[in-house]
């Protein structure tokens, strides 16, 4: 057995539960363990390429205890989650200097790890709405962490909201569970099906009622258009790393994720399942970028257009066509880095100005280089300039519209990429091109860690956008995780 | 907060010792009769509550202190977090019960490997964090604060 | 039979009791109603068999009204019973008649109260915890050993989330979040 | 008939939740829809004439086998019901010191974000 596979959760837990019992005696314990324990996951993250296994917890047997499944999807999610982990831990050395509490801010975060983790990790449906309740929670702590009007407000939001959407998780879970007698997403798929071959091809009450309060939860989670009312807020709100976690990651994993992992794999997809993902995600996309243009907050407006690139991964998966299942994943790792970066140059901002407020800065470019030149490599990856990342996977987005006859559906995609561009034309305008608009003496330099996690992130963008060449015929990352969602129902 | 009347406080002093028992015997016997780490814990922290909301809380705090609690928090989840690492190491696979069980011990207090180890770890857990959340959640009185340096109890490090 | 009347009758007052928590004017009447509907859940348990769990709900409980009470007690005890905005309200309302009517369709088509898993799928896990739990774990009470046994990672991760509900409780409630005002920091830059 | 009424509690807490202004009441939605999904788990593992899953010395196991409820719908209530009380704690937390900030329990008055 692969013994890497439960080390992805005890090693974050144990740093995660160390890290308060000693850092009341030891200043620099929080900061030092909580970029080693990151540093050590993005590296053993990168060992479970290509490789596939089922791992029994405990030596028992399939249906009595609880598997880890690693497949191709669960490792291009790993990658993604420790790397951006990594680049928000080590942000976080300069950045969270401005708060108190660095070692509840540690431990949290690592327990935000852990969750997702274990959320791509689990073959356990029950399991699985454990370690989503794990990184919700963290993130609920964690956007209010500031404790001012705004974050408790964006924080209580967001936890009535996320509450209910496990709460509908849950339920969902327990039908199952009445239902096939398994827990295990294997056998729970195999049952159903048969039950649906037995009954001429159509699902059964119940599973419908439990597919629907799947969709409903996980779209809350991943704030997919009619549910996205906490997003902006919570985003607006937290520490910048954690924004850039949030909409970097964890909307991903525990949204979109699961999603398609219970969709593709163990309800098993169907025409009208690909119709909803296509109209969740065709909305999202537009709604979300009409809601962005008129922001004057950076990190608002950063924020909606997380749910309008969201949409953009859900509209191609729901394509169901293996070019739209291969364009929407790599969109998916695309926008963690570039999102996540963008968010870290709003962070990098702020902390050197004190504001976020576009109208109020400009002419950032001289005082703080590095985040200009940085975000504008991010802003070009999001608007879709081509050399950068994010070009590649609209591009391939809407080939795939285009192959599965969805013609329309790529204007769409056309039209809102345009409008994209539009408005990151009015970032960089305003922030960083125009006249300055505040002393230079007042603004603070950027601190070094700060500097060096957003320069690994834009190597990253540069550096995704090379996996084009390959051509996705290699079976490196992004043709395997496609596969696994290809193949349909998983088996044990 | 100076406590309640003299009965109130006399009648907690008499009850907090079965209290405590009762939740550590809950905690033992977990495996073998209803309860178990989570309900004991529980009951472990309500004998404590009982005692804060009788005495006040300057008696309380000289006991049990949240900071003690707060470390007691950790270790008893480092205790379970630590059972399943062994499992790991002389099991070779991750939360397996490496301590096996002959079947004449069933019904015993030492018997079924490690799932006593687990319980006195949550049970320990459950009991100093619940503590915590009475403590930070019900017991600071938030009167308006005017100039809020009534209610700095509830922040004991960083400096 | 007799059991499931008796049960039905516990749910009808557990939702009057969820009625009243939610509809009175008055914040400590309300969470002395919710109690109620606790404490008729723990006796629910017990008639189904689920001892443990009534035993947990019922400290759970105790434990969640003294907060509850002390949470609320000095604040504002009389609350508007006025409603959210016109939208929000007839959202609510369509979305939990729908769920409802689906709801109540859905059970038809459910396994009937009373026919467990193990009655209907022979493979199942449960079949494996009730014929060799025992053996296998060592542990009498089946519960305990399906939950830090057979499906300790489970627990471990409950654990784990109340140990992070409780830290981030502690940090929401800490005293200064900010190290400096910003206008300090400004100040100090210009000085 | 016994799984609608389950049904029927837990639409009241989704209700609450949904409709509500006061923080606490929220809160009070909450538990009263935690409550619904406990039993409906509890209710799934039920079978008739069902005894608790514990075996004691000296009880016969092929009458126990025949006669004990499913074990596992109670873990994971037991489970869920820990997690509903962290996620409680937290919110009381947030409640408490939104109290704080703006000296009511009331949702509809507290507007810093808009859009």
């Amino acid at each position: 057995m692969n013994h890497l596979i439960p080390l992805f959760i005890a090693v974050p837990l144990g740093a995660a539960f160390f890290i308060p019992l000693v850092s009341r005696h030891v200043k620099w314990v929080p900061d030092v363990f909580g970029n080693l324990t990151m540093f050590s996951l993005a590296a053993m993250s990168f060992y479970t390429i290509g490789q596939s296994e089922v791992y029994h917890l405990g030596a028992w047997q399939t249906p009595i205890g609880i598997d880890l499944r690693l497949d191709g999807l669960s490792s291009l999610l790993l990658i993604a989650i420790n790397v951006i982990g990594l680049a928000a831990t080590l942000y976080s050395v300069a950045y969270m200097r401005i708060f108190t509490s660095k070692l509840r801010y540690y431990s949290l975060f690592l327990i935000m790890v852990t969750g997702m983790n274990g959320v791509v990790l689990t073959a356990d449906l029950f399991n699985l709405y454990i370690f989503m309740e794990m990184a919700a929670i963290a993130s609920y702590a964690l956007v209010g962490f500031g404790c001012e009007h705004e974050e408790l407000e964006a924080s209580f939001k967001y936890l009535v909201l996320g509450s209910l959407a496990t709460l509908f998780v849950l339920i969902g879970v327990a039908l199952l569970y009445g239902m096939t007698g398994s827990l295990n997403m294997a056998q729970v798929a195999t049952s159903m099906q048969s039950a649906a071959q037995a009954a001429q091809g159509t699902m059964a009450k119940p599973y419908i009622f439990a597919l629907g309060l799947f969709i409903c939860g996980f779209a809350l989670k991943s704030a997919l258009v009619p549910f996205h009312a906490w997003l902006p807020d919570a985003y607006q709100s937290a520490p910048a790393p954690i924004s850039a976690m949030l909409s970097g990651v964890l909307t991903k994993t525990i949204g979109v994720y699961v999603l398609a992992r219970l969709l593709f794999n163990v309800f098993g997809i169907s025409q009208q399942l690909l119709l909803i993902l296509q109209i969740l995600g065709a909305l999202s996309m537009v709604v979300g970028v009409l809601l962005a243009i008129g922001q004057w907050d950076m990190k608002r407006l950063f924020a909606y257009h997380s749910i309008s690139q969201i949409g953009y991964v859900v509209l191609a998966l729901g394509l169901g066509t293996p070019l739209g299942i291969i364009g929407g994943l790599y969109h998916l790792v695309n926008h963690s880095v570039f999102k996540s970066l963008l968010f870290l140059n709003a962070g990098a901002v702020e902390y050197s100005t004190g504001t976020r407020d576009l109208k109020r800065l400009g002419g950032l470019n001289q005082a703080l280089p590095i985040t200009g030149k940085t975000s504008l490599v991010a802003s070009m990856s999001i608007a879709g300039i081509p050399p950068f990342n994010g070009f590649w996977s609209k591009l391939i987005i809407i080939i795939a519209c285009v192959q599965a006859g969805y013609y329309w559906l790529a204007a769409w995609a056309v039209f809102v990429s345009l409008v994209t561009l539009a408005s990151f034309l009015k970032v960089q305008k305003y922030a960083f091109l125009d006249a300055a608009k505040m002393a230079l003496a007042k603004i603070q330099h950027t601190p070094f860690f700060m500097g060096l996690s957003m320069v690994v992130l834009a190597i990253l963008c540069v550096v995704t956008s090379l996996a084009v060449l390959s051509g996705f015929d290699a079976p490196v990352l992004i043709a395997p995780a496609a596969d696994v969602l290809i193949k349909g129902l998983i088996t044990l | 907060m100076t406590g309640m009347s003299l009965i109130v406080k006399t009648v907690c002093r008499w009850l907090k010792g079965f209290i405590l028992l009762f939740g550590v015997y809950i905690v033992l016997y977990g495996h073998l009769t209803p309860g178990g780490g989570f309900s004991g814990g529980v009951i472990i922290a309500c004998a404590f509550i009982l005692i804060f909301l009788a005495e006040g809380k300057l008696v309380e705090t000289k006991i049990f202190s949240k900071n003690v609690a707060g470390e007691l928090d950790s270790v008893g989840i480092l205790i379970f977090w630590a059972a399943a690492l062994t499992g790991l190491f002389c099991g070779g696979v991750y939360f397996k019960n490496f301590i096996t069980t002959a079947a004449e011990s069933h019904f015993k207090l030492f018997s079924s490997g490690i799932i006593p180890i687990c319980n006195i770890g949550i049970g320990l857990k459950v009991g100093a964090s619940l503590f915590v959340v009475f403590v930070i959640l019900a017991a600071v009185k938030i009167v308006v604060p005017k100039k809020s340096d009534n209610i700095n109890d509830h922040e004991e490090d960083e400096k | 039979m007799t059991l499931e009347y008796i049960v039905a009758a516990l749910i009808i007052l557990m939702i009057m009791g969820a009625v009243t928590a939610l509809e009175t004017d008055n914040l400590l009447s309300s969470i002395i109603a919710l109690g109620a509907v606790g404490f008729l859940l723990a006796i629910a348990f017990l008639f189904l068999g689920a001892p443990d769990i009534a035993f947990t709900q019922i400290v759970v409980e105790i434990l969640l009204l003294i907060i509850l009470i002390r949470v609320t007690i000095h604040r504002d005890l009389k609350t508007t019973t006025a409603h959210r905005a016109m939208f929000g309200w007839t959202f609510a309302i369509v979305l939990i008649a729908f769920l409802t009517w689906f709801g109540l369709t859905v059970f038809e088509e459910f396994p009937a109260f009373g026919t467990a898993v193990m009655d209907r799928v022979a493979d199942s896990a449960s079949v494996t915890y009730i014929k060799e739990g025992l053996a296998k774990s060592g542990a009498g009470n089946l519960v305990t050993a399906v939950l830090l046994d057979f499906r300790a990672f489970d627990t471990l991760g409950e654990a784990t989330v109340l140990f992070c509900a409780i830290l981030g409780a502690l940090a929401i409630l800490r005293q200064k979040a900010h190290k400096h005002s910003k206008e300090k920091d400004q100040e100090a830059d210009a000085a | 008939m016994i799984y609608s009424l389950c049904l029927i509690l837990i639409g009241i807490g989704l209700y609450g939740i949904l409709t509500k202004r006061n923080i606490v009441k929220i809160i009070i939605g909450f538990v009263i829809m935690e409550a619904g999904v406990h039993l409906l788990l509890i209710l799934i593992g039920y079978r008739m004439q069902g005894e608790a899953p514990i075996l004691q010395p000296g009880m016969k196991l092929s009458e126990f086998i025949t006669r004990a409820v499913d074990p596992l719908p109670q873990a994971l209530t037991l489970t869920s019901i820990v997690i509903g009380l962290g996620v409680l704690a937290l919110m009381i937390a947030i409640a408490i010191r939104l109290y704080e900030r703006y000296k009511t329990f009331d949702i509809t008055e507290m507007r810093r974000l808009k859009g």
